[in-house]
């Protein structure tokens, strides 16, 4: 089942999907396992997998440690796929996709991850610094292998380049919230929502909303506008700074206030 | 008056395989409206014009090429002569640049400056410029290079710029980078990233190049009038390459003319402290930092550590443009060690007078190795891209001078 | 291209009162054949075009005057621009009179040059020229300036020149101006002494002048191309008076535009910390180091420490040319107080992106002071003899920067 | 009577005459009352009393450190002034000379100098840096006040300054042995002697020479060539380091071998 399709469906039940982060390798495997756990458990539909990257430029300081802690620890590209697959097949009603950069997919190989990542049971792919211009062949292989591939839409875009961009998004299309990095707060506002209610017009791709989404209101402010409320930046510090239990409670309360 | 270069124009921020742009998408609409400003400014023979009457009037253009007597008799072979752009105000040919894109930046209508430096001679020309035009600044600083270089600093701040030490990663230049691209990912409207060298997403390469090409313009006609003749080989040092680039774009079309860039050999290109990305075999290519080209990489994609005594040089990536040149066969690469680039400051000092930074005595020592293999009827430009006296914690803690050490703590003690 | 100037031509070696030769009787054939080579070389329009044709090729000539728009706004008064003498080889003004006497020593077929020097700018300057021309060289340095500026005795001594430490006296500059003396009384047929500034005995101050003079020559025509006019008053600071008779050789004639010379207050003119020789009553008429002018000294004729932030201006005399022109009111001098340059300085920094020498800040604060009383219509010219970069220690001591003490025992440490 | 009368009047039974020197108020004025008195005890005929000046730009560094030393310790012009009433009255069948700088003059008032001078019994001055072109009016009142103008020749003048030299001199003429400063030593040479003949041949003064002389050999070796021999750095360190008694023994012993 696709990405769109399975969000729908999902969306059938709920009035805002949550997805959720975890930089693999960081602070270690069983950290992500617990973490992943944790957020499962809270009901978590879709998580992201970020493949560490020694240059992540989309990403904040929190983020940022995160990468080279886990570079640092030794997480290799091949560890991380190992990691997805055992993670896909214990978690099968969860989707999850990888977060890189895309320097780990051009040494990889195009070709090779995209495919290693639908074999990794992967639902698709965010890379925030391939524009979908420069995507071509991404795109190609992605389609091939069922993977979504998921482009950023922000604020500053025009009506014009989100056409470009939905064009070449599927699974779901990601709206970052705001200017800046991952990590910082986010003034939710009119303009916001006028932004969102803009790509909804646009497209019938489901809509995620990320960067720097924290709270039980965030999420609330976003029903009706969005169909998935990303929590990044913030799961990651939640779960080093509390624990995995505090994390599940933390993921539960963002729907249930 | 020089007119402006014919560009190293990329196609649709190509070089070949290397270039390109690899950004967040929200700097998506910043980089279209920088590149038509770019483009605009470009083919606006009164933007140019600005650009060297500025120079002319604010720092020291033309530099002169200066025939090196002294190392032409000493080596006995080509002669030499060295193109001076450690003349320019601040020290060194960064500022062609900072100039060039503050001008632009007026234009666009940007009121604030961040950049990213490593050497921190990019950090004190954008500080400087911003302080002449009234603009906010903010530099970026790898931690370690803030500790290294911090004269620089000093400057920077008295100049009214915030400086920024990055603790993130290896806290050198790549990572200075990195963070001044998350600040513009947050402040784009009212902000201008003036990246320092010729690498970066399209249009930055193209368009460093294209500021950095008056050395390459002055050069060429300089030559021509000094010596009534082309010379056989140009040669430059390259970090980013932005200084390469610039005297190579005189001499693109002259095609018996030889270009050399010259990368830090550091303490060897066998061991891991070097920054010999095309002159080793140590680098692959990959997509970093917003562009695509050679980087010193793992094989899963991360980057490594790199050394250099040249702080300026000590970058994991390289100009797109040059990268390109190289494969093509256009250019030359070699590399220097930091042991020869000490004993060729040191010649140079006593023959010459001149004072090269660390970073452009590396073109020194490959210019000097090659000089012999020609005849006095044959000249060569070595371009001189800084002065070292920014250096001197760095040479003189290599050359052990004991007076040196005396000195500093007793000014430590005092201060 | 500029043509030589008409040098402030001395009587029989004195300018009213002021100048003369009073040196030891082996010095006499010395300064008879010195004389007749400088008057050969100055009828001789050949000389002076390799003069400034030298300039051109190795050092920044002819430097910008740069219209300084930020400082204007800030005082809205007179437009004020700045001559650039700071983007001179090893910068400052310093390297025009070394470079014109080291063309006429090679004349005289001098192997060996001398020199004393104060800040240091003038013994790098010539350790410079003795480097590119491949003439020996030994430098006079106060010991307590060896101590204060090592950064340029470290400079030296990497350009292969031989710095002495004088340990006698004040150990300062007038001290290593007699030790030079001493060694040229010993060694006069293979060297010539090569003074910094436009003091000594005559042909030194006439030659030093004219050499210098070049300075204002650029400035006249310039601002006369940038503003159709010129201006109504030239500032420079005077240590011994080199860059300022340099200045305002350029407008003597022009009996308009005041000439404005701005010494060290240091500490203030009614302590013992100043170097106020003509701005303050502290001085007196005397002959020292082998001319008459102006001395800070006692009612016995005992010279007397002098103080200044600015090693350069910390010097117990004057030129005679300026204490002439002094005297008949042709020139009037204003101090500058050690804050007030910092302070200046700052300004400067922020608002123009220049970093000024402590030396030449002085001639900005007297400018600054007075730019508010002129309109829009008026300009001023200040003269930037020098750059400031070799003056970090001094400033950020003074700044009491803590970041720079940290760095300092850090390098102190390690090196 | 004239200095110079004196001097042929003291060659009349000797050789060659002996020209000693001290730095007034250095290291102290008794130092200076016990190093002429011993000077006198052993013949010297002819004394330079140095008047300290910041400046000294003939003198090497033992008679540079003098100068500074005897300031530093308060020396004043008035002091040196009294100080040679004193001794010119003491040891009248001595001659003293002022050995200064011009600045010293100067800033006292030429004529004052000169007047206080002869009034402290003093016979003449030599000023090494007032080169006799620039001297007209000290000499003028030299001539009036009786006071010799000595002033130096070197072996590097053409014999036409010699000429204009010797016709400002009076007293005696003091040739310089050899180029540099006072205080290092000087190697006798057919050279000297060639050059001190020439200055003979040109005039009828007699004929001092100085620098660097510090034995008997070379007093010896002047003796036929000069008149009077002066020995002054080496006097002034040689009290310093071996005191009076030494110092009258090494004076007595530069003519008796
Ligand atoms: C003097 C000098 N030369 C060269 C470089 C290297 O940069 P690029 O390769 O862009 O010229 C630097 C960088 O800081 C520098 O300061
Ligand atoms: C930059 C600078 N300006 C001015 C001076 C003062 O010298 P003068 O008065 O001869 O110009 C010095 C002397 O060292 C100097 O270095």
């Amino acid at each position: 089942m696709h990405l769109d399709q399975f969000i729908h469906q999902q969306r059938q039940q709920k009035d805002i999907l949550l997805m959720s982060h975890t930089v693999l390798g960081y602070p270690a495997w069983e950290d992500n396992r617990k973490a992943i756990a944790a957020m499962v458990q809270a009901g978590v539909e879709l998580i992201e997998l970020q493949f560490p990257f020694s240059e992540p430029i989309a990403d904040g300081p929190i983020l940022l440690a995160a990468n080279h802690g886990a570079i640092q620890t030794g997480t290799s590209i091949q560890d991380c796929f190992h990691f997805a697959a055992e993670i896909t097949q214990r978690y099968p009603q969860t989707r999850f996709v990888i977060m890189t950069y895309v320097n780990i997919l051009f040494k990889y190989g195009i070709r090779n991850f995209v495919t290693t990542a639908a074999q990794s049971g992967i639902a698709g792919c965010i890379i925030p610094d391939l524009p979908p211009e420069q995507a071509a062949a991404y795109i190609t292989i992605c389609r091939e292998q069922s993977l979504a591939t998921i482009f950023l839409v922000t604020p500053e875009n025009s009506l014009q380049r989100i056409q470009q961009i939905i064009d070449y998004t599927s699974g779901l299309i990601y709206c970052v919230a705001r200017p800046g990095v991952t990590g910082q707060q986010t003034l939710f506002s009119t303009q916001l929502h006028q932004y969102l209610y803009r790509v909804h017009a646009m497209t019938s791709l489901p809509i995620a909303v990320g960067f720097g989404i924290q709270s039980a209101d965030d999420v609330q402010d976003l029903i009706g506008s969005a169909d998935i409320a990303t929590v990044g930046t913030y799961a990651v510090q939640y779960y080093c700074e509390h624990g995995a239990d505090a994390l599940q409670r933390l993921m539960q309360g963002l729907r249930t206030g | 008056m020089i007119k402006a270069a014919a560009p190293l124009i990329s196609q649709q921020g190509y070089y070949g395989e290397f270039g390109g742009r690899f950004i967040p998408e929200i700097l998506y609409e910043t980089f279209v409206a920088l590149t038509v400003a770019y483009q605009e400014a470009r083919c606006n023979p009164a933007f140019w014009q600005q650009y060297v009457a500025t120079l002319a009037n604010y720092s020291c253009r033309p530099t002169p090429l200066t025939y090196a007597e002294g190392l032409t008799r000493h080596f006995g072979g080509a002669r030499i002569y060295i193109k001076r752009e450690d003349l320019n105000h601040t020290g060194s040919h960064k500022l062609n640049n900072v100039l060039g894109q503050t001008l632009l930046a007026q234009r666009m209508g940007k009121r604030r400056i961040i950049a990213e430096t490593g050497a921190g001679q990019h950090g004190v020309a954008t500080a400087t410029m911003a302080a002449k035009l009234g603009l906010e600044c903010r530099i970026y600083m790898g931690a370690e290079d803030v500790e290294r270089q911090y004269p620089n600093v000093f400057w920077m701040r008295q100049l009214g710029a915030e400086v920024i030490p990055v603790t993130s990663g290896t806290q050198t230049l790549k990572d200075a980078m990195n963070e001044a691209l998350r600040d513009w990912s947050a402040n784009m409207t009212t902000t201008h990233y003036l990246i320092g060298t010729a690498c970066g997403p399209h249009p930055f390469p193209e368009m460093v190049a294209w500021f950095q090409s008056i050395i390459g313009q002055e050069a060429r006609s300089q030559i021509l009038t000094q010596t009534q003749q082309l010379p056989r080989a140009v040669y430059a040092c390259v970090g980013g390459g932005s200084n390469a680039v610039g005297l190579f774009s005189g001499f693109l079309d002259d095609t018996a003319v030889e270009l050399v860039g010259v990368e830090a050999g550091g303490q060897g290109i066998h061991t891991t402290h070097h920054a010999a990305r095309l002159a080793s075999n140590a680098a692959s290519t990959g997509i970093a930092q917003g562009y695509k080209t050679q980087f010193l990489q793992t094989s899963d994609g991360q980057m490594q550590d790199t050394h250099s005594v040249a702080a300026g040089l000590d970058y994991v990536g390289i100009s797109p443009i040059l990268a390109h040149l190289t494969q093509i066969g256009r250019m030359r690469v070699a590399f220097a060690l930091d042991t020869e680039v000490l004993a060729a400051l040191r010649l140079t000092l006593q023959t010459e007078g001149l004072i090269p930074a660390l970073e452009s005595a590396h073109g020194f020592v490959q210019a000097f190795k090659e000089a012999p293999n020609y005849t006095a009827q044959d000249c060569i430009i070595i371009n001189q891209s800084g002065r070292g006296d920014k250096d001197i914690f760095t040479i003189a803690e290599a050359l052990q001078e004991p007076e040196w050490q005396r000195f500093l703590q007793q000014r430590a003690v005092q201060s």
